[in-house]
């Protein structure tokens, strides 16, 4: 009897958690339901290809920043952090011409440095917070402001401009296809399995949700909370830095207003894609999901014009809103009865 | 309180009928877990509840107070169906539950707390001091010295409950129910607690009572009910049952032997040796030797250190002093990890706080301290699926659903399975704290006999344990400590209760003055 | 001695043109403090105009400045924080964005946003032959942005040229980039756009690569950045002109305060540069390479 | 025995409280005698008077912002909101004078206007986030783009700006003063007293700390959670209002970039000043210290010359890093003992 009971229970429950992680996806048709309703060259593949290439940037962000939420923390730099890395990738390239001619080994010497720095970067983000034991949220407002001024400075105030030769090199990282499918979709895609896995599937993952749920019992479960924690940084460093390698050959240019709030969108990704903000629970799929809703809502108003340009905020944020509304409303219910 | 005072109703008063519960029956989604249960609590009368883990005891109060709603099932009260639309609406009929799970705000005051929701007001202010003054009432009532300012998290679960005890004291009841009030209190707070029961009982009270410990069951109830998987299997004065009835009621069988058996072990093969672990102001030089196979009980009153030496051992709390060998070769712990590597295991006492994962299921929980057993790149989670089943069966862990969040499970059955989790380890050295906090006593035995089992096999236990029961009938050796020392070590016939409760307060050993009678 | 102190309050570099704004201003500072010892500059930028306003304030209170030369984040808000410095008693000069009230200031230098939306107006009308169809990429939601579009909205009133739509690119490349993306995406026929600025344009131009469209458009900036001046220069089809809005506008007015203090001829009144439109004829005038903007 | 121990726990406890309520207050202390030691001029009663007055907008905010925050929310709208307000505010004003004149009537009809949106706005906040069950975050990102979207289409994607003749008569509410008191100053001063007493003396400050602490406790103890929530929010909503009331006659306008990032200012202020971000914590007088300190640290770096501007936010973020570190270090040590 208990047996039979058992097996009632995890097929209702496989239903349930179908539903819960149905829900951003089918908040994602309703979106792609009325961008196709608005203007029938939202389906053209010119335009998809657009949408996912343009949610690639937030999202190989938003990959590494659920891993820091679902960890408890938050980090506010990532926008900031993008802006700088992209400007010292530049940097780089452009005085390596000189040595190396503008090749290969001259973007790959710069893709080098982009993960150096956004490994560092995100090194010193966990570790000040972890060590210093300092919010994280205080810890990454100052961080924001420090990246964001080096670029600033870095660029004289000014635009970075990558050279016209390494460009012509460097170009298909972001404009080119393998298959038809974008370079920065595949990219993203990559991004988003190996954080699957990682969330998932590997005792680090598992330790991420168990200090985001309670620290107290990971350390009491042989958790090292300070450096797993940090760890979520330095991945966050790591996929902003990727976000950059393929954000470069974009425009070729960094300035001090690239990257700005990116890290509110990230984080919105995130929590859309029903993540917690509070830590404990996280869903790459979600993320991933989260940071394509949001792009196909900015394309979506670019194709119509219907709505007063000054009202695009507006409309953007009650799409937010009746999304999460719709995609989490069944759940909730059934929870709170 | 093991002399067994039999109560009855006073004959002279009616005892009238106050809350009935009728044809409770309750889902958890697709699980069930009452069926049709009924029970009638009296004015003026203690009845007490019993059951298994998992029998469904908590769920069947929250029912009552207002917590949950039937599935279907009616309540009564006095004579009147009732709906208890939420707790509030059950406070305010006077149906004041104490929760089984400590019920109060970690980062507020005591006094903050027994006065939540319902705060002493002069005009629209708090009245400060009128909350001050009459939570130290209600604390000095309880023969409880704390002070109301100190925050929750600050204070040993012990004195946690107290809190709670006061809290549901200072709101009047004319329906008490206790969910395993004295799981986590010490002998003397439980006699206070009788006494405050009895008064309430005297003044017309109605009141339910939850508990796994029969003896306090035989002390303090006029009545008794035992459900089962759910289901009602009888009401009785509890006049007429001995202990072994209560316990056979309960699992649907003989307890035959409630401790294993002891086999001496070898007073030279030393498992473990701790010398002068300092921890500033909680655990001053304590030193001990713990031998292969051994159980080695740590007795003592609250806040003599127990739990700071061990967690000063393990790495958890940093010392100040202090040197660890394992069998014989020193070691370095600094962190848990290191002392898991040494083979030692710790299962803590605070299975809420830092224990278990309450919003995740029993999978990751159980292998969380063992992650890198199941796989260091990848979890195999079909590994991990196997070690489940092997726990569950082996602890005997029920839930209804498996897939429930653990902060879900019953009391009873989160022990088990942070049990379960700590020996996913296979440690050589395990260091239990109140291993059978809230556990049924089937179960119970259950545990004692693992233990056994585990020293059979060459083991080492360490037990510390405020039932002085368990810690007679496991422990080989029994050390006491009083204020942050060891005061004695306690062999062979010294291994008593009267000896152990002079060692802990300190009339003998080391620092008191030694009294032979 | 005491020096003589002039404070420069700019808006902070968040997008290019400020960028280039705030390049100027610490070039001008440079040489300013270089040939005249006994002049100090102080440079402040600011976020917003509240933050402006806090500048200002501590401008006059902690470093005692003589004079002021200002380009308000905003025209209105910054109009009675202006009025305050002058009551203080300082030299005001206001650079490109007019104060709402007259009078306060005692020089303006003054940029020409509506004429830079007239003259891209009218380049894109004579250009199509009053006839087309034309997007436009808008700034930031604010009054210059607004007074641009206006004044070229204006230019071609009563030409067959129609705007198939106007969406904001807040003078950023990504945005710019990204909008046009949808525009061509919208859009089967597109004769020319209006970057109105040129970090929008720059984000335009690999717009229109990308879809290969290069052929069947042309593109219209603003504001004199190097990288669009040395396409027109090099006779890109792509991008034919710029109308200059030139950063370099506040070393100008920097200059003018100094010679308050330097020369005993009277400094007063208004200077205006104009939208010079920038071809391929004169481009090499206005091309400084080593200028970040 | 053991109750000696606990005497002296407490005591201990004591002084602990004191040091921890001390820390913003050093942190403080310290960055004036820096301000001081780089110009003289920092400590003159004007420069003072100018801090003081500045640190009321963003403290007004904190002061609410610090209930949500205790309460376990976050409201990310309060900027968009105070510049939606002000709009608002300066429409009915200007529409007014045609019929009420330039007179007192006027301004105080504004006030009102300011006060029923600020709450208004409070309460879609509050009953958004909590009869719809979606995370506070989503829900005040949304309405931070509505009602900065509103701003500008109200002012046409321009300025709205406050008839002049208005701004004489309103002046005094920001450019005036009492007994040589700034009343901006005054009124901060007033909300953070009425904050005090609101958040520590009442039930209702009770309640906030219980939701914060724990969600299930305080249902448990037949607290209205939801309600106290969107009361948490209101009362955000109220002081974005108030801090408007003051913001008005300063600049006269308002427009779709008035008050950008004041939502992360005052967030950080209220972290600075050692409220939780997870909830259950909360402190007045720190989120006050936090927005002078905020405010000190910008006008510090107008203090010199010294550094280049495009430094600016680095050293600002440095100096937030390291005073919540000053602050913070010595209680965090022996918690963790
Ligand atoms: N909220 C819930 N959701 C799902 N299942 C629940 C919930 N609450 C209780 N259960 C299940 O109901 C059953 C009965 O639990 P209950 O807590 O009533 O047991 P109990 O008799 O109090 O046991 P114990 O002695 O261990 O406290 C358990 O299987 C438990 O997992
Ligand atoms: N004033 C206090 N501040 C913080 N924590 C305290 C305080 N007093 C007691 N505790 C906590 O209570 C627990 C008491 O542990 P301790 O080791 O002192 O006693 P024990 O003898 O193990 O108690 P028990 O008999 O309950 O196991 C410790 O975990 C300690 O952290
Ligand atoms: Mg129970
Ligand atoms: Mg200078």
């Amino acid at each position: 009897m208990s047996s039979l009971e058992r097996t009632e229970a995890s097929t209702s429950k496989g239903l349930n958690i179908d539903f819960k992680a149905l829900g951003p996806f089918l908040a994602l048709v309703a979106l792609f339901v009325i961008g196709t309703g608005i203007n029938e060259a939202f389906l053209s593949g010119g335009n998809l290809a657009n949408i996912f290439t343009r949610a690639a940037f937030i999202g190989i962000i938003a990959v590494g920043a659920t891993f820091v939420i679902t960890a408890g923390g938050i980090d506010l730099s990532v926008g900031s952090m993008a802006a700088f890395i992209s400007g010292a990738m530049i940097v780089v390239m452009n005085t390596l011409v000189a040595t190396l001619g503008a090749g290969i080994e001259t973007v790959l010497l710069g893709v080098l440095i982009s993960i150096v720095l956004g490994i560092g970067a995100g090194a010193v983000n966990g570790l000040v917070s972890t060590k210093g034991k300092i919010e994280a949220f205080i810890v990454t407002l100052g961080t924001m402001g420090i990246y964001r001024s080096l670029v600033t400075y870095m660029a004289d105030g000014g635009t970075l401009s990558l050279d016209f030769e390494v460009r012509g090199v460097y170009r298909p990282v972001y404009y080119g296809d393998i298959l038809g499918i974008p370079v920065p979709v595949l990219v993203f895609f990559a991004v988003a399995v190996a954080g699957y896995v990682l969330l998932n599937m590997t005792p680090f993952g598992r330790k991420c949700f168990a200090i985001g749920s309670n620290e107290q019992v990971a350390r009491y479960s042989a958790i090292h909370v300070d450096r797993v924690k940090t760890l979520t940084y330095v991945i966050q460093g790591l996929c902003v830095s990727i976000a950059t390698i393929i954000y470069v050959p974009r425009l070729g240019s960094a300035s001090s207003s690239t990257g700005v709030l990116w890290e509110l969108e990230a984080i919105a990704a995130v929590i859309i894609g029903g993540t917690m903000l509070k830590g404990g629970y996280g869903r790459i799929w979600g993320t991933v999901i989260g940071a394509i809703m949001l792009t196909t809502i900015g394309n979506i108003l670019n194709l119509t014009d219907a709505i007063s340009n000054y009202l695009n905020g507006a409309v953007q944020g009650l799409i937010i809103i009746v999304a999460v509304f719709l995609q989490r409303g069944d759940w909730r219910r059934k929870k709170s009865k | 309180m093991t002399d067994a005072a039999v109560h009855a109703v006073d004959p002279g008063q009616q005892a009238r009928l106050r809350l009935s519960g009728r044809q409770i029956c309750k889902s958890f989604g697709p699980a069930q877990v009452l069926f049709d249960v009924s029970i009638d609590l009296h004015a003026g009368e203690v009845h007490a509840l019993l059951g298994e883990n998992g029998a469904g005891k908590s769920t069947l109060v929250k029912i009552l107070s207002g917590y949950h709603q039937p599935t279907s099932g009616e309540l009564v009260l006095d004579q009147a169906p009732v709906t208890f639309a939420d707790s509030e609406v059950g406070e305010n009929h006077g149906v004041i539950l104490i929760h089984q799970e400590l019920n109060l705000a970690e980062q507020l005051t005591v006094e903050e707390n027994i006065f939540l929701g319902r705060e002493i007001k002069r005009g629209w202010f708090l009245d400060k001091a009128a909350m001050r003054a009459e939570t130290r009432k209600l604390l000095d009532q309880l023969q409880c010295n704390i002070d109301p300012r100190t925050r929750i998290r600050d204070l040993p679960v012990s004195d946690r409950q107290m809190v709670e005890i006061a809290k549901a004291l200072s709101k009047n009841a004319d329906i008490l129910i206790l969910d395993e009030p004295t799981a986590v209190l010490t002998g003397r707070e439980v006699d206070i607690l009788f006494d405050q029961i009895k008064r309430l009982r005297a003044q017309g009270v109605a009141i339910l009572y939850i508990s796994h410990k029969l003896d306090e069951i035989k002390a303090i109830a006029d009545r008794v009910t035992v459900l089962r998987d759910g289901r009602h299997i009888t009401t009785e004065p509890v006049a007429g049952l001995e202990k072994d009835d209560m316990a056979r009621l309960m699992v649907g069988r003989d307890i035959k032997q409630m401790f294993p058996d002891r086999e001496a072990v070898q007073a030279s093969d030393i498992a473990l040796s701790v010398r002068d672990v300092s921890v500033p102001g909680q655990v001053r030089d304590a030193g001990f030797d713990l031998r292969r196979g051994e159980v080695l009980g740590f007795a003592g009153i609250v806040g003599a250190g127990r739990t700071a030496l061990m967690e000063a051992i393990i790495g958890l709390r940093e010392r100040s002093s202090g040197d660890i060998a394992r069998n014989g070769a020193p070691v370095s712990i600094k962190n848990l990890q290191d002392a898991k590597k040494c083979g030692i295991a710790y299962l803590t006492k605070d299975r809420k706080g830092s224990g278990l994962l309450l919003n995740m299921d029993m999978r990751p929980n159980l292998t969380l301290l063992a992650l890198e057993k199941f796989g260091r790149v990848i979890i195999d989670r079909k590994a991990e699926e196997a070690a489940l089943e092997r726990a569950i069966e082996a602890f005997d862990i029920r839930a209804a659903d498996p897939k429930t969040k653990v902060g879900d499970f019953s009391g009873g059955n989160q022990q088990k399975l942070l049990l379960a989790k700590v020996m996913e380890t296979d440690p050589e050295v395990v260091i239990i704290d109140e291993p059978t906090r809230g556990i049924d006593i089937g179960t119970k035995s259950q545990i004692y006999h693992f233990i056994g089992d585990l020293t059979k096999r060459g083991k080492s236990v360490i037990l510390l344990s405020s039932e002085m029961p368990e810690m007679l009938g496991l422990s080989d050796r029994i050390v006491v400590m009083a204020a942050g020392r060891i005061t004695g070590i306690l062999e062979g016939n010294d291994r008593n209760e009267h000896e152990i409760m002079r060692h802990a307060t300190g009339i003998s050993g080391k620092q008191g003055v030694s009294v032979h009678e | 001695q005491e020096k003589i102190k002039i404070g420069v309050s700019i808006p902070a570099a968040t997008h290019g043109w400020a960028g280039g704004l705030n390049w100027h201003a610490e070039q001008a500072e440079k040489r300013i403090e270089a040939t005249h010892p006994n002049i100090d500059v102080i440079v402040v930028s600011a976020n917003g105009a509240t933050e402006q306003a806090n500048d200002l304030e501590d401008l006059v209170s902690v470093q005692n400045i003589d004079a002021l030369v200002v380009l308000p984040f905003e025209s209105d808000p910054l109009t009675v924080p202006v009025q305050q410095v002058k009551e203080a008693g300082k030299f005001v000069t206001v650079v490109d964005r007019g104060l709402s009230l007259p009078g306060i200031e005692d020089v303006y230098v003054a940029g020409n946003n509506p004429q830079l939306g007239r003259v891209s107006g009218e380049y894109i009308r004579k250009r199509l032959n009053d006839e087309g169809k034309i997007v436009v990429l808008r700034g930031i939601p604010t009054t210059i942005d607004t007074e641009r579009v206006d004044a070229f909205v204006e230019a071609i009133e009563g030409s067959k040229i129609e705007i198939l739509d106007m969406k904001h690119a807040n003078w950023n490349r990504d945005d710019g980039y990204e909008v046009m993306q949808d525009f061509l995406s919208r859009f089967p026929e597109i004769d020319a756009v209006w970057a109105q600025d040129d970090d929008i344009a720059l984000g335009v131009i690999e717009a229109v690569k990308q879809a290969d469209r290069t052929d069947e458009l042309f593109i219209v900036g603003g504001a004199g950045m190097k990288d669009i001046i040395k396409r027109v220069m090099d006779g890109d089809e792509l991008t034919p002109i710029d109308v200059l809005y030139p950063p370099a506008m506040i070393a100008t007015a920097m200059d003018i305060t100094v010679m308050k203090f330097t020369s005993n001829a009277p400094v007063e009144g208004r200077y205006i540069l104009g939208a010079t439109v920038v071809t391929q004829e004169n481009a090499e005038n206005f091309y400084f390479p080593d200028s970040p903007f």
